[in-house]
């Protein structure tokens, strides 16, 4: 794109305007996921609980949304008494500005990124930490005991899992000997045997490690102790409405979606459907290719939401020592594990095993979800095993 | 004006108004998200120099780790909700005065050291070779690093641990529990 | 191309600002701020000079994640200092910790 | 053979050197492990063992080295830089200056060895006596392996201290073998003071004894003015040559400033007469006999006074003629002094350790006339007879319960025949008897006083009857000592009922010392002094210097000792008829002279007092004026006005600035900062201004 601006525009402008259009496409990008992941995490909890979820407004409900969005945009603005406006104010920018600058550095296919930085992988890891200060910020200047509660909580939490989280993003690098995300995931291509999660059996276990080391410092449940509900009325967002209270939202689905992107894109092959033999951009011409690689990771990243979906309406909230715990405790020790793990594997088994183990772990995979989907159609929910309470 | 030097001239222009925002804020919470714009400021910076490598450390340590444990200092030792503590004004215009004396030796050096003949050197090296360096020719500073790091973190949970407070009388503990609440 | 003065008078503004705010803060923390602020001023002379003097590449780099990581440190003792401080006099104000005072 | 032994075999004197150290460590951490876990157990007899196994094959180590090294000198006789690599070895300690500012070069000392013949035998000789000494003390030393020792002297009861015995006696060998094989005098010097740590320890062995402490430091503290001589010469050599080696030293020698080179002979010299127990130097040999007699064996047969003696040879070449007539006329009247006094002693170990002085002084002597083989010879002789007369008087001391005063005893021949009869053995050898080993150095020497005699024609007519009246002197207090002890009727009846022989332990030492004090120096034909095969082994050794420089006293001595045999032999026949007479006459005890003669000999010709009147008294007198300069309790108007007065105005005075400066010390974080700061912009400033 910047070759084309260069035809008509000088250099600086032409730059310029093409950072603004990838910072627009970005946005947009988040908008749309936010606005389609909001209703999506309805549906899914309502099927969850045995109900419908929204099915009002627009067909399933679709724009149900739209509906929650011109309702925040036309209420109040309200700065609590007693707080710090300023710092109130910029919170929720804060946290959304990290989040989004993560998507600056994420490939969605071959080349097709905000800015390439050889250090991707670790500049989205940095840019997301860094969220954590809005939420800080948020609880601090809001002038309320829950809110500092949340904010203080988010800010142990966040940061003793950056730890795993970051060792965990290590392992598939000591495999690819880079840090830039594109190459991590050029890497990848062809069939899905190929996709690091399946390289070895470090990077197996460390796929899931990242997963939910992910989801603990995207604050989901079932690590949301930063906005605990039953404890916290709603943690850091307790004053916040409006605008600004939906802006948290927006900066949570988006690092939602850029730690599953991250995954994929370090784990799941990236924007290798992991069927095809050929790359899809050589075979079907640029753009078509490239809007197919960019199609087939999104529908990963999203997968990978949705999954998240799924664990926060499957399991009960942890406390807040038991987070900590289970950080400090377990997944330190862990991923320091697996990072060794994966080095001596590198280093020291043969090849052949190497090879071996690729296929062992990717068909192996294959024919446990294929059991579980295949027992789950079979087992219909009996009256017996359908609640909580049916059993005392 | 190249774009280089636009991107420059906006970035110091954040950096240091945000400087100067971390020196005249009243709360030790907002000095800290001036320095956070501040520390971002100089990571980009070091993106636009080329530094790709530092810039993600910088935003990692400074901003994801250093400061969060700076604003967690504050809060858990502040006395009450967004206390200051007034200095003189005599304090100021004296250490105004001597920070302006050191900007201006400094900036004085700057540009006797800007006029000598600098070339457009290559990029510094990204984060390959600079991993490298630390493993081979750079393996002392590196080691010296990490066993430093270690003695920080073994003389910090020291520093910080929790100690039975016998010796504090109950009215203390008790003004302690009063002052937690607004 | 920024020319390298223009960079080495952000940093000693930076540098500035940094002892200023040392020499007038009376909050501990505030005070590890202006070092913050002083050690990125530090920093960022590194990079630049790693970045146009030929042959200071790899050593400006190197002495910057050094810097980084030591500031990090120093930022962790410090408010261990600071928090023990405060178990005792119950404030971080430093100019109540003048017991050393002639 | 060891592929490292094959190339270099002189690593067999290294390793003879430093097993002892080695022994010396495992005892000293058994000690501590004893001491530590069972204080109070009864002492075990294995560090004994240990030490005396360890020595012994330090001993069997130094004799296969002697042997291959004899063999070696065969060999690569016309090889002198194979036989210096083969034989010598040399690894940088500490290395000084050197660095870009400093413009002198580097220098290094060095710790090395090197083998030569009078080192090889030297060795030999210290690890054979030592290990006998060490045998015999097994014996002699029982008591201290109970758990509970009465000691008579001080009237306490301590604990055994057996171990710690052996533990001192190991440290002792090493610096001794240190000494001999290094090749530089700084390592010399740092076994000349372990030497001389380990003589305090062992001569105050019996700590709670005052007679001993006092020696003990009497001891050390005169040897430290030796050293401090000695120390003068390392430091010349330091500068004047700027290398601590031998080799070094004596290539240079001859290009050093006359009168550097003199001072550093005297220095050496210093240090020998401290360590050899020379006049003036020479007060605390006889006190030295408060260690247990093994200990008086040992210093006076082979280590520590034949250190001194070994390194006026050592550094023979570095000696002018002017420094070498004061070693002569030092070790003369040495030798004459100490004779006199032995002979009107009566504690049987006092005559023992006058008689070496005695001998010292010969060996000086010789050394002072250019003699160098005659006087190293007869410090190889002298080691073993005098062991064997150690020994067997303390033999005697054993067997009479700790008696030590020749007038309690008599008759004792018939009581302990084989340690009377060995020390009849010692005492032939050491009075010039011929055919004993003593006979052909005392000859060699001899011959070589009245050589240089007949070369200079009298011009020094006391260097030439001093040594002949000696070697009377000797015959008659050796003969006396005998004659007293073991013959005529026993004069105390309580002491004789009770006497016994020494156990085989004590005694089989005392049979070995007796053979070699008879054939140590023997040559074919026996009867021919010239014909020794251990004073031509030492003649190898024999620095060149000496051949050039005194080849015409050689010449006149050989052609003389004939005559000069006929002489000695009188002298010491003489002695010997006049000890039999006195015996006969039952008079040995009487002193048989002048009153005030007799006074003086006794009293050792005043040197003790002389020291105490004009070093000892003072000192102490200036101490406690000095004290009383510091004595609170007495209220003097001249300590509080004058030497208090001005401390305190001193101390004042520093209050007062400090009160004044700490004021800077406000304690203010920030204010320190801006004082930085401020500093900081100032200090930028001055540069910028003045290094445009």
């Amino acid at each position: 794109m910047l070759s084309t601006l260069d035809q008509y525009l000088p250099h600086a402008v032409a730059i310029v305007v093409a950072a603004g259009v990838a910072a627009l496409v970005v946005f947009a990008f988040i908008g749309a996921a936010a606005f389609l992941f909001i209703w999506g995490e309805r549906k899914v909890s309502g099927r969850i609980q045995d109900r419908l979820g929204p099915t009002r407004v627009g067909k399933f409900g679709l724009l149900q949304s739209l509906a929650d969005g011109i309702k925040l945009v036309t209420k109040e603005d309200f700065v609590p008494a007693g707080s710090d406006k300023f710092l109130f104010r910029i919170a929720p920018f804060v946290a959304f500005c990290a989040a989004f600058t993560g998507f600056i550095a994420l490939p969605f296919a071959q080349g097709v990124v905000a800015q390439p930085l050889n250090v991707g992988a670790f500049f989205v890891l940095a840019v997301l930490s860094s969220e954590v200060f809005g939420v800080l910020l948020a609880g601090y200047s809001s002038a309320n005991k829950w809110s500092l509660f949340g904010g203080v909580r988010e800010a142990a939490q966040v940061v003793s899992y950056e730890i795993p989280r970051s060792l965990c993003v290590l392992v598939p690098v000591c495999i690819a000997g880079t840090l830039n995300l594109n190459t991590i995931a050029t890497q990848q291509e062809g069939f899905f045997w190929n996709w690091y999660v399946f390289h070895d059996p470090f990077t197996f276990v460390a796929f899931f490690v990242f997963f939910i080391v992910a989801t603990a410092s995207c604050k989901r449940a079932p690590f949301d102790l930063a906005e605990a509900e039953s404890e916290l009325v709603a943690g850091f967002l307790t004053e916040y409405s409006g605008m600004r209270w939906s802006y948290f939202f927006l900066a949570e689905y988006a690092s939602m979606f850029a730690m599953s992107a991250l995954a994929s894109i370090l784990f799941l092959g990236g924007w290798h459907s992991g069927l095809l033999p050929f790359e899809p951009a050589t075979a079907f011409g640029a753009i078509l290719g490239n809007l197919v690689d960019v199609g087939v990771f999104i529908l990963k990243g999203s997968a990978l939401v949705v999954v998240m979906m799924w664990m926060r309406w499957s399991l009960p909230r942890l406390r807040i020592d038991q987070v900590m715990s289970t950080c400090l405790e377990y997944f330190v020790p862990i991923s320091c594990g697996l990072l060794v793990g994966v080095c001596v594997w590198q280093l020291y088994v043969p090849s052949a095993v190497a090879e071996g183990t690729k296929y062992v772990l990717a068909f192996g995979s294959l024919a446990f979800a294929a059991i579980t989907l295949v027992a789950a159609a079979k087992t219909r929910p009996t009256p017996q095993h359908s609640g909580a309470f049916a059993k005392p | 004006m190249t774009l280089d030097l636009a991107l420059f001239v906006v970035l110091a222009s954040v950096i240091a108004a945000s400087a100067i925002g971390v020196v005249v804020a009243h709360t030790i919470v907002r000095s800290a998200v001036f320095l956070l714009f501040t520390l971002i400021g100089v990571a980009f910076l070091y993106f636009l120099i080329g530094a790709e490598f530092l810039g993600a450390a910088q935003l990692i340590v400074y901003v994801g780790g250093t400061l969060v444990l700076l604003v967690f200092g504050g809060m858990l030792t502040s006395g009450g909700p967004f206390q200051t503590l007034r200095v003189r004004r005599l304090e100021w215009l004296f250490g105004g005065f001597v920070a302006l004396a050191i900007f201006a030796a400094l900036a004085q050096v700057s540009l006797a050291l800007g006029q000598r003949p600098t070339t457009d050197a290559p990029l510094p090296p990204g984060a390959g070779p600079l991993g490298v360096a630390f493993l081979t020719s750079h393996l002392l500073p590196f080691e010296i690093v990490s066993v430093h790091l270690l003695v920080v973190l073994v003389g910090a949970a020291y520093l910080a641990r929790t100690r039975k407070r016998a010796a504090l009388g109950s009215e203390d503990s008790a003004s302690r529990r009063n002052g937690g609440t607004p | 191309m920024i020319p390298l003065s223009y960079i080495l008078i952000l940093s000693a503004f930076l540098f500035a600002c940094g002892v200023l705010c040392i020499a007038t803060k009376r909050n501990a923390i505030g005070i590890l701020m202006g070092v913050e602020l002083v050690l990125n001023a530090a920093n960022i002379n590194f990079v630049a000079f790693a970045r146009y003097v030929p042959g200071f590449q790899m050593d400006g780099q190197v002495f910057a994640v050094m810097v980084i990581v030591l500031a990090a440190a120093e930022a962790a003792v410090a408010l261990a200092i600071i928090l023990n401080f405060y178990n005792n006099r119950n404030t971080v104000d430093v100019d109540e910790a003048n017991q050393l005072r002639g | 053979m060891p592929e490292f032994l094959r190339d270099v075999p002189g690593r067999l004197f290294l390793a003879a050197t430093l097993l002892p150290l080695a022994a010396f460590f495992v005892l000293l951490l058994a000690g501590t492990v004893r001491r530590r876990f069972a204080p109070n157990a009864k002492p075990s007899a294995l560090p004994g063992y240990l030490a005396c196994a360890v020595l012994a094959l330090a001993a069997g180590c130094s004799i296969v080295g002697l042997s291959w090294f004899l063999q070696d000198t065969a060999a690569f006789h016309d090889q002198p830089k194979t036989m210096a690599a083969r034989w010598g070895e040399r690894v940088e300690w500490l290395s000084i200056g050197g660095w870009k500012a400093d413009t002198r070069t580097a220098r290094s000392i060095d710790l090395g060895y090197r083998i030569d013949h009078l080192s090889a035998l030297m060795v030999t000789m210290v690890t054979v006596v030592g290990t006998l000494i060490f045998t015999f003390a097994l014996g002699y030393m029982k008591d201290e392996r109970n758990a509970k020792v009465e000691d008579h002297h001080a009237h306490v009861h301590r604990h055994g201290r057996f171990g710690r015995f052996y533990l001192y006696l190991s440290l002792f060998a090493f610096a001794m073998l240190n000494i001999l094989i290094a090749d530089n005098l700084f390592q010399i010097f740092v076994g000349w003071e372990l030497v001389g740590v380990a003589s305090f320890f062992l001569i105050g062995f019996y700590t709670e004894r005052k007679s001993a402490s006092t020696a003990a430091n009497k001891a050390f503290i005169v040897n430290r003015v030796g050293d401090a001589g000695f120390l003068i010469a390392l430091a010349l050599a330091w500068t004047h040559v700027g290398s601590f080696n031998l080799d070094v030293l004596f290539a240079k020698a001859p290009t050093l400033p006359s009168e550097v080179l003199w001072l550093l002979g005297l220095g050496i010299l210093c240090g020998c007469a401290g360590k050899s127990a020379q006049v003036p130097l020479h007060t605390w040999l006889p006190d030295a006999m408060e260690g247990p007699t093994p200990v008086s064996a040992l210093i006076h047969a082979a280590t520590m006074v034949a250190a001194g003696v070994y390194l006026a040879g050592r550094c023979f070449p570095l000696f002018t003629p002017d420094v070498l007539l004061v070693v002569a006329y030092v070790g003369a009247i040495t030798m004459i002094l100490s004779a006199l006094v032995a002979v009107v002693q009566t504690d049987i170990k006092r005559v023992l350790a006058y008689s070496t002085c005695s001998q010292l002084g010969f060996m000086m002597l010789a050394l002072g006339l250019g003699a160098w083989t005659a006087g190293l010879l007869h410090l190889l002789t002298h080691a073993f007879f005098k062991a064997l007369l150690f020994l067997a008087a303390g033999s005697v001391i054993h067997g009479l319960h700790h008696e030590q005063d020749l007038a309690k005893m008599g008759g004792l021949r018939k009581k302990m025949p084989v340690t009377a009869y060995t020390m009849l053995v010692g005492v032939l050898a050491i009075a010039g008897m011929p055919l004993f080993s003593g006979w052909y150095s005392k000859e060699m020497i001899l011959s070589h006083v009245v050589g240089n005699a007949a070369h200079d024609g009298v011009a020094r007519p006391l260097l030439l009857a001093l040594p002949f009246l000696t070697a009377g002197l000797t015959s008659y207090y050796m003969f006396r000592l005998w004659f007293l002890a073991f013959a005529g009727e026993p004069r105390d009846r309580h002491a004789f009922d009770h006497a016994h022989e020494s156990p085989a332990v004590m005694t089989l030492p005392l049979l070995v010392l007796a053979v070699f004090s008879v054939g140590v120096a023997w040559g074919w034909p026996v009867w021919n002094v010239e014909a020794s095969i251990l004073g031509h082994q030492l003649h190898e050794a024999q620095p060149a210097i000496v051949g050039t420089r005194y080849e015409a006293i050689h010449h006149k001595a050989h052609e003389l000792h004939l005559m000069t045999t006929w002489f000695a032999l009188g002298a010491a026949a003489l002695g010997f008829g006049l000890a039999l007479s006195r015996h006969r006459a039952g008079t040995l005890l009487t002193p048989g002279l002048p009153v005030y003669f007799a006074r003086l000999f006794e009293k050792k010709f005043y040197f003790d007092e002389l020291y105490d009147r004009v070093l000892a008294n003072p000192t102490v007198r200036l101490a406690r004026v000095s004290a009383l300069a510091d004595k609170r309790n007495e209220p003097e108007a001249f300590q509080i006005r004058s030497l208090d007065g001005a401390l305190n105005s001193i101390a004042d005075a520093t209050v007062a600035a400090g009160g004044l400066v700490r004021r800077l010390q406000t304690g203010r974080l920030r204010e320190y900062v801006l004082a930085l700061g401020l500093t900081l912009a100032v200090g930028l400033g001055i540069l910028f201004r003045f290094t445009r």
